[in-house]
């Protein structure tokens, strides 16, 4: 592979990226559509009851997380997120873990559905059902990050209809007062389940609300990655700055049903669904990187034998894996040392979990106090 | 030792543990410049400043909602919900994501936050300023319900709320905010959650309390100890995890309960342990557990006279002991 | 008095209403003045335990709710409503019921606390005290209206910092995309209690945030009666027309502390609590209407002495009814007829409830399913 | 007379309530087109059209405070929350605003409005699509809560809650939707609000249950019965209000009571069933009142292991059976 080191093609300079840069983005885009298709696969041949899916997000996902630090910045991902997992961390084995719901599956040790991922590890929320809740929570993430001093910036992300729900003006409200590094994304597929977007949202575009906060509300091309790093890219900055939270609306396109309990003919238009393939940002990148010079041939054959490789292994793995003994069950409903009386042993920014926070955070927390 | 107001106990813990650890954060209405509608924040804005005393916009979800966040990264908030009456905007965050987010993410995180709200009847406030919320917390596994009754256990019970690693909701009846007073140490003790007191010894009726009740049961043993009734007071503390060792070991002994709550008695926080009694002390009752709390309307009415009928006080106490006791 | 008939001044031509509407207008704005005054004189003399005010807010809100129709269009009214009630058909008798919370007091029968209004007679919904939940419901009567096709507005007012609430988000959003005849009315008095604006809200003007769903925002200077007046006017046409809602935000003043159980010189500069008396509606409207030729001295001193008079007789009135007897308190917990086993014997719009839609709403109903 | 599932019947029992009384409407999330993601309400919508069949927004709060305000303005809503796991969002529209609306207004306004919600778990769908939620509703003054078992109640049921003045909470066990069957009499009946139904005679042992316990307590009844234990099965079908009579009756009667939940033990539903019957059958008991209810984890887990561990079953109904029965 030719594509190590700092070479930057035209293209890559144009955002400030190397040619390896963009490569790994396709590789992540790619591997995520490739984990995804084997979910499915998997569902219908019965091994896994359930699929939801992130198909015809992925290019905007991996656009939109690659300019946040792995392991000091945080995501509050949602159930389409399994590109933003794989770009922050997460492998192809613990997404595929996350489906068959083994003991050793890292986002919940199988308690939660298929589709609700969260790493402590990799600053990754673990996600719930009821939507739009996690954007509290990243709100409240980039809130300690600015009284700690800490330099993080907290993202999370969401489907259009999900952006109704009132969690989603409080938090945006309050992240624009105290100008929090925050950024709100909004995949708007058009659908919520069977609910077109014009019965969800009363404008065209849900970044039109961004005004009423005083913040910069941005619409991005989905299928255009390239397009959505240098939205997520700006307002990362603009959030490292101190000059607030930003709106990141991408157009995205649901290629699926909303999950594999879903008819989806019964409300979509054939012709709508016969269009969608050429809105994809998979295609669309790799014709961009293929044009560009980038993506050569040989490369792109190592990475579909690589992706094939890793996807295959990841579904071994987690197939054999064992299932949770029920044993286990009782388990952290609580830290387990409690009711604890002793002053607490852990520093500030630690509270006795690793990874939470990193070996600054005590400094750069003290000073916040002074 | 001084002698103390409930709320000054309060207001110390805070400022306390905001010394001791700089990841002590308070937020909420008010909490800032005014110091909280009953001042139970009072100076702590003065002393910590912007950062660490933050007046919120009039959003629950988000006080609750950003609590969680926050303290997922780093800091121990201690949220103030004005009236625990206005808890309910904040009810899915709660439940759907405190209580479940250690759990869910198998150990992954944890939510150190502590949530303060004053509760309860008799104050003049009406369907919305009096209401007992305890009962749809208590239900929650995940979460940890502290309801304390004198400035000692509140500063005690405060400390260890803070301290703990997972969400505690921290009740405080204000009607004993000034009305209550008690000696408090001035050193660092700790009361440890999921541990009752008992506040009486008696030989003949078990009442269970909390919060007000808690005072009024003290002020009912009192009564019909005159006329020869022996009475044990269990003031619980801390309702979820509840110390049912301590509840049985009384009920035993006594061979009849009698628990008094202030909520609406239909599926109250009483309901539980009135059932676990029954079930788990059976062989030993020698009359029906017995329930004393608020009627089925949908709130305290206002007006007094609708007000002294809704509220539980020494005297209804003292009647439903003399009836017990008889049985 | 000459205020009667069709006279037509310049100044009521120019918002195309009569002299005696200006009139009116000016008496229930001084009305509610002086009824709030009296609650607080009440309160300092311990005969009402609890007062909250609407002093300051009382221009605006006569101006706002004169173009709805009594009886046919609703109003959700807040804790600092009186003014708008007393427009609406309530009586200061029936205001001052409610602070004494007496049994026949209209609002709740003495079981809410003093502020918590409410009449069905006049399509004043009964209000709660967590603020903004009432949005909701004027959304959902604005709903009913536009199902039934009865031509009915529903208008809801609220302060600055209850518009933070995630009610008010999922309100505007859904009365947007059904254009439903709805109007969101922001009281911004400045201040939630003791948090500032510009801790509440994130831009200065709440009405911004009207973009984000596609429908006007209107600022209005609440001092300005007949600004008001028009602007409402306009959302109240544009409702009944089809166009859908419209979000007016009154700048207003609150003169007093946020109730009687408040110390406003804690958080509010003194120079601010001095510069108040010159931003009240109240005398800027009297001169207005004074250098009209509307309000003449005579005419003020009739005003006066009639609305003196009114109050004195409410007080009295509310002073001497009995409390409600506890053997009614358990009374309308339900309806009192339940379990209804045999079909319901009212019609579309009654519900068994008088007065809650007129007679009309059988037919406008019916005509809605076909 | 037609068997039907469960489904057909709540189907069905909504289209003959929108055809009989125009003022009744139906509004959720995907209810329209979709005809809801478990199928409940389709076709309403090709018969009904936009006006009266309302895809709403993804926002529980809007659904039921737009649905509180629709019925004081002369319709009658019949709201869907897609799962009762989602219904917290609009806890405080219905506990502060549906429930006391006619006592705030001293009978100014009433609220008769209808909340259909798929509650239970047993179906592979982890914390969030399996809660039950009874409880937090139960112990509100002011709404009634309806938990049918059978296609002929659930029509019967739905009817009335949808005919009723006031606000119902109608929950339907999503694990029955399809697998349970029965006949469905194409009359226009009803069946009353807050009356249970004894749906199996016996002598020694009461069982109390609701929903898919109802179910599952037959199921038991039966094992047992041919070990020579003779049990009664009460459905309470409405859980507020709770048919005292009925119950006390039956465990007069018995003298022995099993409460069966599906839902956390601690601080549930039957928390209050048990501490009830306790107290007013004290003297006919010859055993405690006592639960099997869903152990205290913030969820059902997902993997079938933990799912299995966490639910109740037949099985384990049968065993307390036994156990209470040997007491
Ligand atoms: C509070 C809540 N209500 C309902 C649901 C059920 N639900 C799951 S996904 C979904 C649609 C989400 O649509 P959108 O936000 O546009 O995201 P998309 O699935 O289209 O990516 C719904 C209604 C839920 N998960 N949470
Ligand atoms: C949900 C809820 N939280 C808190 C309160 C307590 N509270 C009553 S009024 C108020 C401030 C309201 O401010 P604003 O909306 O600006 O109206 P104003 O009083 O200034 O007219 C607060 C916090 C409440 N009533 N409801
Ligand atoms: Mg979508
Ligand atoms: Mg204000």
């Amino acid at each position: 592979m030719t594509t190590t080191g700092k070479a930057q093609s035209e293209l890559a300079a144009s955002v400030g990226l190397t040619d390896a840069d963009l490569i790994a983005m396709y590789r992540t885009v790619a591997l995520a559509r490739a984990v995804d298709e084997r979910m499915w696969i998997l569902n219908r041949a019965g091994r896994i009851p359930f699929v939801i899916s992130g198909q015809g997000h992925e290019g905007a996902q991996v656009g939109i997380a690659w300019p946040l630090e792995r392991k000091k910045d945080w995501i509050a991902p949602f159930y389409r997120s399994i590109a933003t997992c794989l770009t922050f961390g997460m492998t192809a084995q613990d997404i595929l873990m996350a489906q068959y719901a083994k003991a050793s599956d890292p986002s919940s040790g199988g308690r939660q559905m298929p589709g609700h991922y969260g790493n402590a590890e990799n600053n990754l929320v673990s996600l719930s059902s009821p939507v739009a809740t996690q954007m509290l929570h990243a709100v409240g993430i980039a809130l300690a990050a600015k009284i700690r001093g800490t330099g993080q910036v907290a993202m999370t992300s969401m489907g259009e209809g999900s952006s109704n729900q009132g969690d989603v003006h409080e938090g945006l409200n309050f992240a624009a007062i105290h100008k929090l590094p925050f950024i709100l994304v909004i995949e708007n597929n058009g659908y919520a389940i069977s609910v077109p977007a014009d019965r969800q949202v009363a404008t065209p575009d849900v970044a039109d609300r961004a005004a009423g906060y005083g913040i910069p509300g941005v619409v991005v091309d989905g299928s255009d990655v390239l397009a959505c790093y240098a939205a997520a890219k700006e307002a990362a900055d603009r959030a490292r700055r101190g000059d607030g939270p930003t709106l990141i609306e991408a157009k995205v396109i649901r290629l699926t049903a909303h999950s594999s309990d879903d008819q989806q003919t019964k409300y979509r238009p054939e012709q709508e669904l016969a269009g969608l393939k050429a809105l994809d940002a998979l295609p669309h990148f790799r014709s961009q990187l293929a044009d560009a010079g980038v993506l050569t041939e040989e490369i792109e054959a190592d990475l579909t034998a690589s992706i094939k490789a890793e996807v295959h292994a990841a579904t071994e793995f987690a197939e054999a894996e064992p299932d949770p003994d029920p044993s286990t069950a009782m388990r952290w409903v609580y830290a387990e040392e409690w009711p604890s009386e002793a002053p607490p042993p852990w520093g500030l920014g630690g509270h006795g979990m690793e990874g939470h926070g990193g070996p600054d955070d005590r400094s750069a927390a003290e000073g916040a106090t002074d | 030792m001084a002698l103390k107001t409930f709320i000054e106990a309060i207001r110390e813990t805070l400022a306390d543990e905001m010394r001791r650890d700089p990841s002590v954060i308070v937020l909420g209405e008010d909490v800032g410049k005014k110091g909280g509608v009953f001042l139970a924040t009072d100076g702590l804005w003065a002393e910590f400043g912007d950062d660490r005393v933050i007046d919120t916009p009039l959003t629950e979800s988000l006080i609750v909602g950003a609590s969680i966040g926050a303290s997922m990264n780093g800091l121990r908030p201690v949220a103030e919900i004005q009236f625990a009456d206005f808890i309910f905007p904040a009810f899915n965050q709660i439940l759907s994501e405190a209580a479940r987010m250690r759990y869910r993410s198998n150990n992954g995180f944890g939510v150190p936050m502590t949530i303060r709200a004053p509760y309860g009847g008799g104050v003049h406030g009406a369907l919305y300023h009096s209401q007992s919320v305890e009962a749809f917390f208590a239900h929650i596994p995940g979460l940890k319900i502290v309801i304390p009754s004198t400035p000692y256990d509140a500063k005690g019970l405060l400390r260890s709320s803070i301290r703990d690693d997972d969400p505690v909701l921290f009740f405080e009846h204000k009607k004993m905010y000034r009305s209550v007073r008690g000696d408090v140490p001035d050193t660092d003790y700790v009361v440890p959650l999921g541990r009752a007191s008992v506040t009486r010894e008696g030989s003949q009726v078990t009442v269970i309390a909390y919060g007000l009740m808690a005072h009024y049961a003290l002020e009912a043993a009192d009564v019909v100890s005159d006329e020869g009734i022996s009475v044990e007071v269990v003031d619980l503390r801390t309702l979820r995890p509840l110390d049912r060792e301590t509840v049985l070991h009384s009920v035993r002994k006594t061979g009849k309960c009698l628990v008094v709550y202030e909520d609406n008695r239909f599926g109250g926080y009483g309901a539980e342990v009135a059932a676990m009694v029954s079930e788990e002390a059976f062989d030993y009752l020698d009359g029906p557990v017995t329930r004393l709390a608020g009627p089925e309307v949908p709130g305290v009415p206002y007006n007094h006279a609708l007000e002294d009928w809704f509220m539980i006080n020494p005297e209804k106490i003292a009647d439903a002991i003399r009836r017990l006791a008889a049985y």
